[in-house]
């Protein structure tokens, strides 16, 4: 998949402002990251109708608004490599390879869910396509990405974790115990771990000003002896340029490495979040020109690679992907009640 | 007296108190300028300032640990949790030291600090966001817990719990904030240490606290109409100080018993009362304790998964008619 | 059969594993160059290396954390809590993830991890380093929680806790690391979910774990020598999963009981046990199960305090007495 | 007490480099500080005997090889100002003027003791003397400390805190969720707290290349945007110095300020860690060249307010304090039983 040339920089080469090196990537697959772009988004377009229709239940939140950076980074994704991230988890399974119908059925509730209607929006697992989950509670999922990261070394696989963490979930403890663990475990060459921090600005209702009096979050890996840098994330060439040069790096070294990405949410934090007080519809309405699947359509315009027409064909694609996504989930039966205690422990244990 | 919903009630407990005593302060998530995941506090930065109404990143540890130590330096912070859910990262600092402290110091130190949120299951929040922790915090001396379940008792046991020299874990029904009820105007504190007759009856004695109060009210009401049954339902309110009295009474009127609750069963809130009515009313019993608990699973997403987990009407009425020895 | 510490016990049951199988690691904090502050890893790191004995941070969240990564991928980590007061600081990582992971995720993620430390009182370490926490963890489905108490046990259940699919909370008796007794050789793994009979006996039942079994081995050969009575003693070992039957068995026989814990009372091991045994031996029981619990105060250092605060003999003779209704 | 004169510097004009201006302390004061030390000293000596002969329980930490740190920091420190440390808590409790009598019988387990008994060596506290504890969960009170400065701000106090953390402290959660709102806090001049790092190069038997990448510890205030400095803490008039520095600054902005304060451990992490595995012999010994005490004489020597026989008198006369306060602990009676059950609620709620 990996379609950029791997520069032989070290990453430390390159200036932590934001500019990265001009991306490779051909055309035609931009033109195809637009086209997944586009089905992310009319998906969880379709969720939010779900949820207001009382189908969605639990809590619901959407990726709109930073497509570009799941997509770009995982541009840099191998077999064999795993994703883990917080809940804010559609565009990375769907990214991946996960099965739209299937993932929305879970958050549907439905027993044919990708995880059997067990664990919502907010827990989506696709281990099959290297997916590890989808977790609520703000920041607890970084330790579990620096030990997978350990054992890929111990293994020795050549496999790297994509370690996607929120600019809110930076100023939990758990971020710092597992930095510092993979600087430390880095030295010997024992956590193939790239950090994406999605700062988008918000962490709910809190501005990155509000929760930190240093607001260059990437800085805070210095602490960790951890080398990072800056990207553009509403560029997607911006971002795959980086992405593989920091998987490059992870992967050869077994160090783990960070990247600030830069985005915005465009969306509510949730689809319960509907005051937004904290922040003015000017400031939205501002950040909606770089969204970045605008950007990309304006670049792919530019490229000649595409023309409104083939634009709306594939929007139109991606309503009905979402349509029939809906139309599975709708139809599903729910969980058969006895996959109540299954999967509490081990079947063999006979346990329930 | 005048009808209002738990939320309101909750809130103007929390205003009242600011207005009366300078160094009470609120301290979470998304409190002001959010309003409050939960509305509870919203617009009370506008009244009172960022200084008091105070907004944290996300970090329950490292702010909870701040409010004691403001706590036992001369100020009176209750802390929101956004969620009881996320508790647990902050379980260190209150058990380890708000709970302890006064102890460890020989009696040098106070926390008078307040620590409330929404607690028990909302509609399908799944395995992480859904637990009842009355008996998980109840267990260590030093804290006091309180679930209070209607209107009146959130703003009467609010006001109690500011007003306590020590660290007191506010369990609301996150479940019934829009809820209404009568609440007394002005200084109507509820004591803690009680529980609360929400019905009388002879028959048997029905015990909970929190959402399920009104689970057991449905019971009861469904007990007298097709049985003939009179059920007693206690709310506990109050999980520590535990108020063993007014439950031993009532057993030895009734003779019988069922403890219902969301929690899990091992080691519970329901697992206690059992014991303690054996304890004390061995003689009165006809019948053993009946507990209904949650289903021993993480909480499932699906809605009737979900459904089938917590314990509904018609559980707690095979309970009854077991501890009836009726068929029911 | 060789005689052996409780300690070595333990130990030989990690180094078997570790050279039987590639994937298990130990991590924790000073495990390796320091030997481990209770040597139970002593040298460890000498003849398995750094990899795979890991010393970290004073981070229990985070490397708790990590070792549940390491689990979900591939390995069986077993994870060093210095002692399991502070586990706390990970009790997130243990609840929200450890013992909810496969369920979260439709069974597509195992956690095959031990958490293993020592638990209870030691001698004076007040009120911040002394805690039973069985039953705190016991709460949680998706977790297995043992505590056993001897050298055969601690290292019979060790083998059984690391080959364990699941995440298991080993709590060994801190106390106890330095007591003897005779191991089998070799492969003897000990199952989860069986209780232990310590010793027969017709005429009471004595309910614990931990070290306090030795606590009511000595008072049965008390009961015994001063009283003519004989007491059964019933060494639970495994929390949850919880072996309701032995217990309840034995009631049915003896007909009255008597549970002991150096845990606070409430919301705890003894509620429970208490409330399963009047729930299935209702009519056997002759007189309410009574509960020895520690004080209901945060451990104190001073050495008279503190021992007032444990159970002891003579409050586990009088709880006897009263169930027997008897004078003693 | 204090005894320099504050200069106008802003700690930021100082270099990180460990250098400090030249103190002004009188000599008076230092030969006064040195007594002080001694005294400390001879009295950790005495409890750790106390120990081996089982007098002492539970765990025992001494503070021998940093008696300066804390004596350095403490001439900064004005009434109403506050402490707060972890369990190595000796040296704090006595140079803040707690009786050396009460502090022994404490770790004797007596009535008499500073906290009845309750708390032992780990819970020192002497709240008259601002000395809050004395706490035994690594990392724990640094939240604390930073809630107890937001009080002092909140009340216009004009006092500030002295938090104390270790080495091995600071890779903690809790360090950096309570740093980080310390910085955010500083910004409305809320947070008047005074980070004091001492590292004495290991926690327990871990050192801190062991412990993290990045060992430069006051780096890691950067994350914060919280001015650091180091100090040499062997050095008293390089502590005294800094620490008027920081003190003023705290006080002066509302700010948090963080100093590294660099040292060693000359004794045993605890009296039961008899092995030390962790560390060559031939590195204590090295250190021991360098224990504060023995600069601190070589100093008053050079400057001729003392001489041998003076020093001499001022060991013998710490002596006879220790042994005073064994004597008093072991004549103690223990706590009341009674005792037991007070002190778990307040009094007047009648509960116990
Ligand atoms: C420990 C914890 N505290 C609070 C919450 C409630 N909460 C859910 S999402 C969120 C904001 C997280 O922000 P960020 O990490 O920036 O991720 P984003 O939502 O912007 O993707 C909060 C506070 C939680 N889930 N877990
Ligand atoms: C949370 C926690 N984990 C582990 C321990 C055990 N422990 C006690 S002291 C200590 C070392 C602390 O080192 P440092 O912070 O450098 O302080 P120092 O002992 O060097 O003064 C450890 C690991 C503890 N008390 N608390
Ligand atoms: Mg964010
Ligand atoms: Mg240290």
């Amino acid at each position: 998949m990996a379609t950029t040339h791997h520069t032989n920089e070290t990453p430390t080469d390159v200036a932590s402002n934001g500019t990265a090196p001009t991306s490779t990537v051909s055309p035609e697959t931009l033109l195809d990251y637009y086209r997944q772009m586009v089905e992310v988004r009319l998906f969880e377009e379709a969720a939010t109708r779900g949820f207001r229709q009382g189908k969605v239940g639990g809590y619901l939140h959407v990726y709109i608004g930073q497509e570009a950076l799941a997509r770009g980074f995982l541009d840099a994704f191998r077999k064999g490599d795993k994703t883990i991230t917080a809940y804010r988890d559609h565009a990375h399974v769907l990214f991946q390879g996960g099965d739209p119908k299937a993932t929305m059925a879970e958050l549907y509730g439905k027993g044919t869910g990708l995880v059997k209607g067990k664990g919502g929006s907010m827990h989506l697992f696709d281990v099959e396509n290297g997916m590890w989950g989808g977790y609520g509670i703000v920041g607890a999922h970084i330790p579990l990405g620096v030990g997978m990261a350990y054992s890929e070394a111990y293994r020795e696989t050549g496999n790297i974790i994509q370690l996607y963490l929120g600019d809110g979930a930076i100023h939990n403890g758990y971020f710092h115990e597992s930095a510092n663990l993979a600087g430390l475990w880095g030295k010997d060459g024992m956590c193939p771990c790239l950090f994406i921090i999605e700062n988008n600005q918000y962490g709910m209702g809190t501005s990155v000003e509000r929760a930190t009096a240093n607001t260059n979050l990437g800085s805070k890996f210095d602490s960790y002896a951890i080398p990072w840098e800056k990207v553009d994330a509403m560029d997607l060439e911006a971002v795959i340029a980086v992405a593989h040069k920091a998987v490059d790096y992870v992967r050869e070294t077994g160090k783990p490495y960070a990247v600030e990405a830069m985005t915005y949410r465009l969306g509510p934090h949730g689809a319960a979040d509907f005051l937004e007080q904290y922040r003015s519809k000017d400031e939205v309405r501002e950040a909606r020109k770089r969204d970045p699947i605008g950007l990309l359509e304006q670049r792919l315009l530019d490229l000649g690679v595409t023309d409104e027409e083939a634009m709306e064909k594939i929007r139109a694609h991606a309503k009905e992907l979402a349509d029939e996504a809906v139309k599975f989930a709708e139809e599903s039966p729910e969980p058969d009640l006895s996959e109540l205690t299954t999967d509490v422990y081990a079947p063999e244990t006979g346990l329930i | 007296m005048a009808v209002m919903t738990y939320r309101d009630a909750l809130k103007s407990a929390l205003a009242d108190e600011m207005e009366r005593d300078e160094s009470v302060v609120l301290i979470g998530e998304d409190i002001g300028l959010y309003g409050g995941t939960h509305l509870i506090t919203d617009k009370l930065i506008d009244r009172f300032g960022k200084k008091r109404v105070i907004d944290t990143p996300i970090a329950e540890g490292g702010f909870t640990g701040a409010a004691i130590g403001m706590a036992m330096n001369g100020m009176k912070p209750v802390v929101e949790m956004m969620t009881w859910n996320f508790s647990f990262l902050a379980s260190d600092q209150i058990i380890q030291n708000a709970a302890k402290l006064r102890y460890f110091s020989g009696g040098q130190v106070s926390v008078p600090i307040v620590i409330r949120g929404p607690n028990g299951g909302g509609v399908q929040l799944s395995a992480q966001h859904t637990h009842s922790l009355e008996g998980f915090y109840g267990q260590f001396p030093g804290l006091k817990v309180v679930a209070p379940a209607t209107p009146e008792d959130v703003k009467g046991m609010m006001l109690t719990a500011i007003r306590d020299p020590d660290p007191v874990i506010f369990m609301e029904a996150g479940a019934l904030y829009g809820t209404k009820g009568e609440v007394p105007e002005g200084d109507a504190t509820v004591p803690f240490g009680k529980a609360r007759i929400a019905r009388e009856g002879s028959d048997i004695s029905l015990i909970s606290y929190g959402r399920q109060v009104n689970l057991l009210l449905k019971v009861a009401d469904q007990l007298a109409k097709e049985q003939d049954v009179q059920a007693e339902v206690i709310d506990l309110r109050s999980i520590r100080p535990f108020d063993s009295e007014t439950i031993i009474e009532s057993v030895k009127k009734t003779n019988r018993a069922v403890v219902v609750q969301e929690q899990w069963r091992w080691f519970s809130v329901a697992s206690e009362v059992a014991a303690i009515i054996q304890e004390h009313a061995f003689d009165y019993l006809d019948a053993p304790v009946e507990r209904v608990s949650g289903a021993e699973v993480p909480a499932p997403y699906a809605r009737n998964l979900e459904i089938a987990a917590f314990p509904g009407v018609s559980q707690v009425i095979e309970a009854a008619n077991r501890a009836l020895y009726r068929k029911g």
